[in-house]
């Protein structure tokens, strides 16, 4: 079965999405990419520290990837608008997550704000990726001023809580076109998995691989995790019951009438 | 001359141009993005631009980011 | 790495381990055995039907595979000790899931009847995998009779439920020394995958695979979870956190100090 | 001890407010809310049926009851703001429920049009407690346009699944300074009971009461649970534990050194 | 409506028993058990201190009181037997909650030695609450033993976790014939309020109340959320359903067709 | 003289204002609200307000909600 | 001669053993275990066990199971 | 004379029987039990139990318990 993500004329095979922050090392962060055999990573922009130069992070992300800046340090609209416009003259291509963030607690999107970016920005031809609390009415008018999906927090960045907004996110996934990915929050590859059994288009995890004692492994493990909810969600959930149902013959052994 | 680099103030002297303080700081052209007065300047123009006394420049480049 | 689960001397490679019940056809098993590339299987035994000649199960479960007959049918040990004789007796090997049901409802085990149906197959030379509720002191029990692993359940058999009985099962994990394999109810791979997350030696799923509309997709999947589980469990998983923490640098983006 | 929900001047005692939508007869709400102390309820704004005289619904609630007019019905910001002032000039109050619906199938609040709205009505000196699906940043900007207090649903309208936005009605509460009233979805009193817990201010319930074989009973049975999980709010929730606590002494019984 | 729970000959009103460990003061205690007009209290027995005397827990205990002496640090069914004999003759009455605990982490029943226990003091005339990790398989055997209740843990004791093992205990309560008593683990009342809503008999709650600041006002929120929790059982719960239905009239405001 | 009451159109005849109308309609004055050509009226001026052709009126009053 | 086969009783002529049953009815001797009055006869002996009148056997193989 | 008492060896002189030693103790009768040599002795017989070289009391009462 041939079943790939498209987005922007782009087929996806892979939907486990890495974000490349927080890892100790690239060297760890290329092995965590390159086991997973992801295909599209998120990138932050900062300014270069004359002082001390260190490594580039594009010389440790395969070739083959779709890299996909964010717009994160962000408070509002237009500061997301100058982040996406710089990381787009870098040359790196027209993809964007755009990340307004105004919460420092809860690391939480600011919806509004993230709508006025994602219009502005899909205007000017970028492929929009808008981090978002799941909200439905949002949803739609991110749809509508040109996202190219949505991405909805299953729970607080970095909190490995996992799936905590099922019930909107399911919502989501039922009522728009474009595709629905799970973005923050997740920790274990069984909430990755179930994300997909939902229906959600992919999954973007960053934390959780990579400050684990072995970053690729547990990539590794995102990636089939999200491999199989996929494919559990293709083949149809099956229904659950309350009562048992014999999986062995109901008939008792060697004995006439059970 | 003083111009800002993100956000500090430095005292440049015979450096002309973007290309000139970029090399001259020792910075990879390929994977930087210089803004020049709240203007993205294109790698290709960076010759062509002219540093002046308060000139404010950004220089960033991409790091880890989720 | 090389992980194993191992089993009465047995190196167990893929830890899910699939029944054969109420498949639409020996192919279809066939076809999801192999997919899943499973090494444990599960059948029952049954008076052969003298009038109809069937095919012979056998024949369409791979070479490689451990056989694991159920008890299925009997209501108390004697019963269970009977069928595992039989099953015995076919030169299939001596591994027997005890399985001893009183309520028909729900298909629950009987503990009581499952504990001397283990002591007495155990002292026969029986690998013994008894079907279980979930519950320490007949878990503890279970192990000085000689059981090989428990088999807990997850939630009814047939009900795709899920994982109900993760408090209980989890203590097993954490008290006993032999495997604990989770053994019915699991419906979604993302359940089987978060029991090898808790720890979980390994799971048994019939129902969810047989009845699927594409079994080999279904096994495929669910094998694909487990692994995914287990390597998560192997490599660690992270703690979750109320709050947030940014993945992306904390700095603003073109500001001094935030 | 003296705990009153205080909005607008007024002292709120009992926070269970109560929905009076399909109710079989208004004798039956009238009994529903009586039994229940309830103190503030909803009613929506239709146009009169000439023909066919009804009983006027403002006859059977008690008449020390704060009556909150939903603009249920209104699609977007401006039909909101005229329901609104159609209610007001009724001479029962100036308190409003907002509530701009887009979406037909899941009833979800329209965010956007909702602080329009909200906005809009709170200048012109209404006491609005707007409709929301739980986002922190529209909730702050709620607060900053005066919102007397913020309307999160649990669940779908009338959906009876309970409070599936936990994560986020949890934030909510922490990072605002107005009443959080979790209203819509609450099926059951324990789910009532459990918001209470959380720290909302107040919770409101319609369909379940209103559906219910016995009204009054059920109406009750909130009440109680409302004042239960307030009462634990205030006293301080127990955190829990991994591991057992005796609550009987620990010395074995008879023995020494236990 | 007269509703009461009946235990050998008992009518008890009052659904939330209480136990008595662990207050910081009889003084605490009583007011506890006051405010919230329990009517069934656990106790445990211990040796004298012949050096320092203590205020008697009896002088404490409301006359009105059923008093069930626990068998807490009986580690197989003899020792039960011995102490509720001792009991017993204290001239208390004869009920007993039967308590044999093997495992010192989790304190979980040890379910055989609590079958043999309630077998023993059953047929010496003791009116029989066994705490016992929830399977039924063995509470049936309980009932069929003379068990009065049995008393099925939520999750350990002292954990605050609530009920979590809810799936089994709703199979108890449809399957046996006698009440259904969660004890153990339960922190919040919106726990003790589910509890009754699945159709538990009562509930039993002790380390919550005790180590509460204010155990007085955490005993009566009890107290009212298993009122509450009962209510809405005896009234039938709403089912839940995925989609959403209007409270408010489906008429568009002011339009003719919607 | 034709009017639009609550979405629909009718002839009345001999019946002046809002409040004519009200009453021979036989409803409760007290707990209706009525909007006339998009305005909101107060009771106190039901009387003054006089009834054209094509007028809208719009009479509401409480139900049921959640 | 009758005897009970997997709870039913048939009339049986001709047939002196285990293994002429087996073949008789056309089963294949592989995957199939047979029980003698309640005892489990090896393959290598179902020629030995001669059946008599009333005798009990159970025929069973393994089906899908869970 | 020597007798243990809740787990420990303990000298009395001059008590015959249980009850005295209650007594002695300054233990409140009404809530305690006794239990001598491993049989509960009621109340009433307290005063016939005569005490004895290396008889085993046990003396308990009620205490806080879940």
């Amino acid at each position: 079965m041939e079943d790939f993500l498209k987005i922007a004329g782009h087929k996806i095979k892979n939907r486990l999405f890495i974000g490349t922050g927080k890892f100790a090392s690239y060297k760890l962060m290329k092995q965590a990419l390159e086991t997973a055999g992801t295909e599209v990573v998120t990138v932050a922009l900062r300014r270069v520290d004359i002082e001390s130069k260190k490594d580039n992070i594009l010389d440790y992300i395969p070739k083959n990837c779709i890299l996909v800046p964010n717009t994160s340090g962000a408070r509002n609209a237009d500061e997301a608008v100058r982040i996406a416009r710089l990381a787009k003259a870098s040359g790196c291509g027209n993809w964007v997550k755009v990340e307004v963030i105004a919460d420092n607690k809860y690391l939480l999107p600011d919806n509004l704000e993230t709508l006025k970016a994602t219009e502005i920005l899909a205007k000017e031809g970028f492929v929009v990726l808008p981090y978002m609390s799941p909200d439905l009415s949002i949803a739609k008018r991110l749809v509508d001023r040109g996202a190219a999906a949505v991405m909805p927090l299953g729970s607080p960045i970095g909190s490995n809580r996992g799936i905590k907004t099922k019930e909107l996110v399911q919502i989501l996934i039922n009522e728009i076109k474009i595709p629905v990915i799970v973005d923050a929050g997740l920790g274990k590859p069984s909430e990755a998995c179930e994300c997909m059994e939902l229906g959600c288009a992919a999954v973007l995890v960053n934390t959780a691989i990579a400050i684990a004692s072995d970053p690729a492994n547990i990539a590794y493990a995102f990636s089939q995790a999200v491999s199989a909810g996929r494919l559990a969600y293709l083949s149809g959930i099956p229904t659950s019951i309350n009562q048992a149902q014999a999986s062995s013959p109901l008939t008792g052994f060697l004995r006439e009438n059970d | 001359m003083i111009i800002k680099i993100n956000g500090k103030d430095e005292a440049i002297d015979k450096i002309k141009n973007i290309f000139e303080l970029i090399t001259h700081k020792g910075l990879s052209c390929e994977k930087i993005v210089v803004e020049h007065n709240f203007s993205i300047i294109p790698k290709e123009e960076w010759e062509k631009i002219v540093l002046n006394e308060n000139d404010n420049l950004e220089i960033v480049s991409f790091v880890g980011g989720g």
